[in-house]
């Protein structure tokens, strides 16, 4: 009973968001609207006994990664979006239908095969035996998925060396202003 | 319903959890509500005592005066008093939402500290830290990261130049000390190997040279230096920097979101000073008492032990508090670039280097201890 | 009773606290507003030139951070195991963190750092 | 009860979000905090699935995907912020550099 | 664990020297390089001591996996056996040496960091060859040196010649390495294994059932991998890459083209020892090869002027010795001539290397002469090393090299002609290795006015393992002494040896002479032959020779004067080579670079090319460059794909 009221309100509340994020006009609302689905997100993480992956969720991806989508937004200092509203021609229609259509077929798809439930060895109640989530996490992190942590880590020197030689080119030539292209 | 009915279904053990749980929510923000006051007088009191002049003494309550201590209740009702001024420009919604953030991060913040060891009412364990998670030390920065956006929001929507740059420098400044803040506290989870404040506490136990200041020193100065800059306190208070930016990202912000700014400051300087207390002093630990010898001492009362506790643990972060308001007073302001600098090119490897070699240490002494 | 119940206590409780605090001027102070009071606050001085674009130093300690929350963060988990894991996990963790200083030095040597 | 077919659909929902986001939105980062919901119904599949399946692999790979879509944020925000300087718009209308 | 700190320090060695101290002086990379190798050693020495003490039983070190394709199996597993923990010790010890030498060899040079990094690589690699439980991780060693050598031997590149010689080495070995990568397939193919632990078990276990299919395809296999080792160990016909080798730093010919690598051969016929015995036809081809080397070699090396020359055709020859001895089945005596040649070999190109650098890097000996008197330490050790390798009764090279002859006679009467070969190489080297040995540092002194004055003895870096390496070359020999000489330890190495070497019983017969037991007085007979006729030769070389180019010598030279031109001339081997392989390959390979490539092939490539602009343009009017217009289109057609999926 109360799984599921905190299911659906946490669930209503990130349809809300997720809908706000793409409906807003102005990218600061949307990126705060992020947040709060994020935020939610961790709320169902946690009520699925995955309280690492819920602390992680809130500490990078809300403390850090939407952060930097405010720093960007505020460093582009960009206005809200000039058109009153979404200007979508005639095919983009047809996609527009054609993609939420398959979407809910896949959904109704998914609600009507029900998953074989196997149950593996780590319940809620064993996992706290073995030491508690985060430990748990820990184990299977660094041994089974050795070798991705490391690459992991290579993928972060990679991100941090290309984001550095993107974004600090100093000059701008002239000519490249004036190769501006039109729509 | 009947009477009895009703005290049945409160007697159950889930209830009492409940209310217990929302009786110490309600403590702690109680607490936090008296921070900023304390705080403000005592940052008024300390500079002045340095000074060698009075400072506000005359606010009092009919013929006492109590120090001048009421000022600051006369200061937050004026705020409260005070016409709000939207700035021409602003954006509405976000202005109006920024201060929540950092009043609710703070508040939450605060309710994750162990106040005390955990006691049993009606047969019943219940901690002292108002929320008790296995991830504790994660549940803490996770939340503090979000108080950034307070300080982001509030510099974006008031449609000022020196609002946005200042909220700019304050929140590339937080996010640059979060870092080593982690870092110097990971070496503390490798000693005590938990993410639980209070095991950690307990862990510590009574005796100072058990205490987390002790086990792992650089780790505690680097904290200390990251407490200062986390809450863009003096020296580190350059995002405020009076002369070039006004007063940073809350220019625009009067009267009651005023108060919200700086209630959310002040209750994060004092969770900062809990939770250095907490990990690198012993917490709640009486000095040199330990827990059962302060029961028995006590009669086996719990709830007087677990009160001793609460105040072993406010006065250690009072300390803290102090030397917040003694630093203010004594260091210059730092150069932007300085701070960067040091935050990024010095504590980090400095961090990292800690961290290695504590790790080494502990890795060393438990295998010695095996054999 | 679930742990994470005085968390959403909490929660409502602060946004509550926040939207009080947020919202009582409105109700409680007066309100007269002109339009002078409504300009930005600029020291008195009339507010010059468009909002300047930022230094894209922001963005790079931006960025810097979110890597290295997520080496953090790594290390975190790695702290709580490392007991069990052993010399194995020592070096296991010295590579990762070979790897990611690599990068850091690459950042200080590209002055990626430098606020002149 | 809940079921996992609850988060399943939740989880496409905030895909389906997503897509649209990608599909229609005009802005670069709203583009690119399109990408993050889609990211995100992903997580949210493995969270559930890791719990349905008893094993904390959906979990590890949360963790990755997270570490995935930190180092793509940075890269695409720098991408956009070089964008930005050169053509002075992040409108996908303006930036047309593929045509043919 | 230790066993992989061995792997680890070279290749650590490699990669601080290839990339990180690239500026660094090359006192910081010889002492990086040498230090490498040292604390290789140093772990060899203690993993060898451990394993011995462990009773020396034959164990798999399981690393990770490599290939794993159904049921192809490669993991890069490691074998530690008798033979892998001597070979360990010689390449790394002698090694160690020559890294010690090189730095002192090298230390004009300007970038020596490449130089060791390249070293460090080879022996990093060479351990994988030797180290390796199955043929692939084998291969990859084996390839490995291959580049390695091929990377030294041209390391003075500017030179054109130094590269040609280093293509050469490359190309020739290629023909080998097909034979190799042949011999691989059919391995998998018909035992569906090619670990060698396995397939030993395999065929010990099983020997009897093998089928007649199996045993065809073993005489196909092994003649395949001896096509390989061909090319490796510098056989006929493969052997001529070997002295174009010598363009090389004289170290590297040392280390590798003489001590390590061109026995790899050697050392994986002996891996597959078991294979080799069930193929009686490919043992017979085995030790003719040999035998036809040793004296082919050894006839071209009487009349060569170079120093290194004499060396590298010596080293042909030796190589020679030790094929005839796997050829004839006794491995055993094979491997101890590749251990005793490992020692004296090393020894004389490190001692000649020692003259060239006095000489300022001339190599000619007719410019020599008389330099005893100079280099006293060098000609001291390269006396040893002369005596030890012609085989002068006490020193390592006689037992060796007796053996084999001997194993060679007992081996019935088709292997009496081999023998007969043998025997006259031996007789050769000893005229040609006094004869080295006389023109270099006896007599007057040839060179010129300027090259004289600085004649003088080189520092210790260099000498001092020269002394070490002549204390071994003298030394050794006596792991392995016969039954009729007085001593009181008898074939010790044999016996070290003999876990290693196992006959299937089902040609235990054909074998039986191997164990058989022979008259004393016929092993004196054998002896004997070898020993007067070494000293015959010898005392020939030293009375033509005793001051320089004397009458005799250049009236002989004038008498057999179409002999003495066939053999200055190699036989016209690499002319006879470039006449009927390279210049017909090159006339195909210009016409498939003229025609085939430039016209046809390129012709089709720009032509599908230049259509799909064609089309491309014609179609280019759909395309608006829209983002979300591209984005749409892979939604619709994921969602078409998810639809098939679904239904």
């Amino acid at each position: 009973m109360t799984q599921e009221l905190v299911f659906l309100a946490f669930a209503s509340l990130i349809a809300i968001c997720s809908m706000m994020v793409i409906l807003s006009r102005n990218a600061v609302v949307s990126a705060i609207f992020l947040v709060g689905d994020l935020f939610c997100l961790a709320g169902l993480y946690a009520s699925m006994e995955a309280h690492f992956v819920a602390a992680i969720q809130v500490l990078v991806y809300a403390g850090a990664i939407v952060v930097l989508f405010m720093f960007v937004i505020m460093l582009l200092n960009l206005g809200p979006d000039q058109r009153k509203h979404l200007e979508v021609s005639a095919p983009e229609i047809g996609v527009l239908g054609l993609t939420i259509v398959g979407f809910l077929v896949i959904g109704g798809l998914l609600l009507l095969g029900q998953p074989t439930g196997v149950t593996g060895p780590l319940t809620a109640e064993a996992i706290d035996n073995a030491g508690g989530n985060t430990y748990t996490v820990g184990m299977v992190l660094f041994t089974k998925y050795l070798w991705p942590f490391e690459l992991a880590s290579m993928l972060i020197l990679l991100a941090i060396i290309a984001a550095i030689v993107i974004a600090k080119k100093e000059h701008i030539k002239d000519g490249d202003k004036r190769r501006l292209a039109h729509g | 319903m009947g009477l009895t009915e009703l005290i049945e279904v409160l007697s159950s053990d889930t209830a009492i959890q409940v209310i217990a749980s929302i009786v110490k929510i309600l403590i702690v923000l109680v607490l936090c509500l008296q921070v900023p006051p304390l705080m403000v007088w005592a940052e008024r009191r300390a500079p002045a005592m340095m000074q060698r002049r009075k400072g506000p003494n005359r606010v009092g309550l009919f013929k006492f005066r109590l120090y001048g201590l009421l000022q600051s209740a006369a200061d937050a009702v004026k705020l409260i008093f005070k016409e709000e001024v939207v700035p021409r420009g602003a954006n509405k919604a976000v202005y109006h939402i920024a201060p929540i953030f950092g009043v609710f991060t703070a508040m939450m913040v605060a309710c994750a500290i162990p106040y005390g060891n955990d006691i049993s009412v009606f047969g019943q364990k219940v901690s002292l830290s108002p929320i008790h998670l296995d991830v504790g030390f994660l549940f803490i920065f996770a939340i503090s990261s979000l108080a950034v956006y307070a300080v982001t929001l509030a510099g974006w929507a008031s449609n000022n130049k020196y609002s946005l740059l200042g909220s700019l420098r304050a929140s590339a400044q937080m996010i640059s000390y979060e870092i080593p803040l982690g870092m110097s506290l990971i070496p503390l989870v490798v000693i005590f190997g938990t993410l639980d404040l209070n095991k950690m506490v307990l862990a510590q136990s009574a005796y100072p040279w058990s205490w987390g200041v002790v086990k792992a020193p650089i780790s505690f100065l680097l904290f200390l230096v990251c407490m200062f800059a986390e809450t863009n306190r003096a020296p580190f208070d350059l995002a405020e920097g009076e002369s070039e930016l006004v007063a940073g990202f809350h220019t625009e912000f009067n009267s009651a979101k005023f108060a919200a700014f700086f209630l959310s400051e002040y209750v994060a300087m004092f969770v900062l000073s809990c939770l250095a207390a907490t990990v690198f002093f012993g917490g709640w630990q009486t000095p040199f008492i330990p827990y059962e010898t302060l029961l028995s001492l006590l009669g086996g009362m719990e709830w007087l032990a677990a009160l001793a506790g609460f105040v072993c643990l406010i006065v250690k972060a009072a300390f803290f508090m102090w030397v917040y308001v003694w630093v203010r007073w004594t260091l210059p302001r730092f150069r932007y670039d300085q701070l960067m600098s040091l935050g990024w090119k010095f504590m980090l490897p400095v961090g990292l280097v800690n961290l290695l070699v504590t790790t080494l240490v502990v890795a060393f002494i438990e295998n010695a201890g095996r054999h | 009773m679930n742990p994470y119940l005085p968390v959403l206590i909490v929660l409502l409780l602060g946004v509550g606290l926040g939207g009080i605090l947020s919202g009582l001027a409105h109700f409680v102070g007066p309100r007269k507003p002109n339009r002078i009071k409504e300009e930005p606050f600029e020291c008195g001085v009339p507010a010059v030139g468009e909002k300047d674009k930022m230094s894209v130093k922001f963005y790079l300690t931006a960025i810097l951070f979110i890597l290295f929350d997520i080496e953090t963060v790594f290390l975190y988990l790695w702290a709580m195991t490392f007991r069990d894991l052993g010399w194995f996990g020592i070096a296991e963790i010295i590579v990762f963190l070979v790897v990611l200083f690599g990068g850091y030095i690459y950042v200080v040597k590209r002055g990626a750092l430098e606020w002149d | 009860m809940v079921s996992i077919d609850h988060y399943l659909v939740l989880a496409t929902f905030m895909f389906l979000c997503g897509t649209l986001g990608v599909l229609f939105r005009r802005n670069l980062l709203m583009v690119l905090m399109s990408i993050e919901l889609m990211l995100n119904a992903v997580n949210l599949v493995f969270v559930s699935g890791s719990r349905l399946l008893g094993n904390l692999d959906g979990q590890v790979m949360v963790f990755f995907i997270i570490t995935v879509a930190a180092c793509e944020a940075g890269v695409g925000l720098a991408m956009v912020i070089a964008l930005f300087r050169r053509y002075g718009t992040v409108d996908t209308n303006f930036l047309r550099v593929l045509r043919g | 664990m230790l066993f992989w700190l061995i792997l680890f320090f070279p290749l650590l060695g490699a990669f601080l020297n290839g990339l990180v101290l690239r500026k660094a002086s090359p006192t910081v990379s010889h002492v990086l390089g040498a230090a490498a190798l040292v604390a290789a050693f140093i772990y060899a020495l203690i993993t060898y001591l451990q394993f011995m003490g462990a009773g020396g039983q034959a164990q798999v070190i399981t690393g990770i996996d490599w290939i794993d394709a159904g049921t192809f199996k490669a993991p890069f597993n490691f074998i530690l056996d008798r033979l892998s923990g001597m070979m360990l010790l010689i390449i790394t010890g002698i090694g160690s040496l020559i890294h010690i030498y090189a730095g002192g060899y090298m230390h004009e040079e300007k970038a020596t960091y490449r130089f060791f990094s390249y070293l460090n690589l080879f022996v990093f690699m060479m351990l994988l060859l030797v180290l390796g439980d199955n043929l692939l991780v084998m291969f990859i060693g084996w390839e490995g040196v291959g580049l390695c050598s091929y990377l030294l031997i041209g390391y003075w590149y500017e030179d054109d010649k130094n590269a040609a010689a280093g293509m050469k080495a490359f190309l020739v070995n290629r023909i080998g390495d097909i034979g190799f990568l042949l011999g691989i397939f059919l391995t998998f193919k018909y035992f569906h294994t090619i670990s060698f632990s396995q397939l030993k078990d395999m065929i010990l276990t099983a020997g009897a059932n093998l089928n007649g299919e199996q045993l065809q395809a073993i005489g196909w296999i092994t003649l395949a991998l001896f096509v390989g080792a061909c090319g490796k160990s510098a056989q006929m016909p493969l052997y001529v890459w070997l002295p174009d080798a010598m363009a090389g730093p004289t170290p590297v010919s040392a280390l590798i083209h003489a001590a390590t690598m061109v026995t790899a051969g050697i050392y994986m016929m002996t891996r597959l020892n078991f294979l080799f015995y069930l193929a009686p036809d490919t043992q017979m081809v085995v030790a003719s090869v040999g035998a036809i080397t040793a004296l082919f070699a050894a006839t071209i090396a009487l009349v060569q002027y170079d120093i290194k020359k004499v060396l590298a055709y010596s080293t042909v020859s030796q190589l020679g010795y030790m094929v005839l001895g796997c050829g004839v089945g006794a491995y055993s005596a094979g491997v101890f001539h590749l251990f005793t040649h490992a020692c004296f070999k090393a020894l004389l190109f490190l001692g000649a290397g020692s003259v060239i650098v006095a000489m300022h890097h001339k190599q000619d000996m007719r410019e020599m002469g008389g330099l005893r008197k100079f280099m006293p330490v060098t000609h001291f050790v390269m006396l040893i090393g002369v005596l030890a390798i012609i085989g002068f009764p006490g020193l390592s090279g006689f037992f060796s090299k007796d053996e084999i002859l001997w194993r060679a006679w007992t081996g019935g009467d088709s292997y009496h002609i081999q023998w007969g070969l043998g025997a006259l190489a031996a007789v050769c080297t000893s005229f040609y290795m006094v004869r080295l040995l006389m023109l270099t540092f006896y007599g007057k002194n040839r060179s010129d006015h300027h090259t004289q004055e600085h004649l003088h003895e080189t520092s210790v870096v260099m000498w001092g393992p020269l002394v070490v390496l002549a204390i071994l070359s003298a030394g050794v020999g006596y792991l392995n002494v016969p039954h009729i000489l007085p001593f009181p330890a008898h074939l010790l190495f044999e016996n070290y040896l003999e876990p290693v070497i196992s006959i299937p019983p089902l040609v235990a017969d054909h074998w039986h002479h191997l164990h058989a037991e022979y008259p004393h007085s016929l092993e004196w007979a054998i002896m004997g032959v070898s020993v007067i006729g070494m000293a015959v030769s010898s005392i020939f070389a030293i009375s033509m020779y005793s001051d320089g180019f004397g009458k005799l010598a250049q009236s002989l030279g004038s008498v057999f004067k179409s002999g003495h031109r066939v053999l200055s001339n190699k036989y016209y081997v690499d002319e006879f080579y470039d006449a009927y392989f390279v210049t017909p390959l090159r006339d195909i390979a210009q016409f498939l670079w003229k025609i085939v490539d430039v016209v046809i092939i390129d012709g089709i490539v720009n032509g599908v090319g230049q259509a799909c602009m064609l089309i491309g343009g014609l179609s280019s009017f759909r395309m608006s460059g829209s983002l979300h217009r591209h984005g749409m289109v892979m939604i619709v057609g994921i969602v078409c794909m998810l639809s098939v999926l679904f239904f």
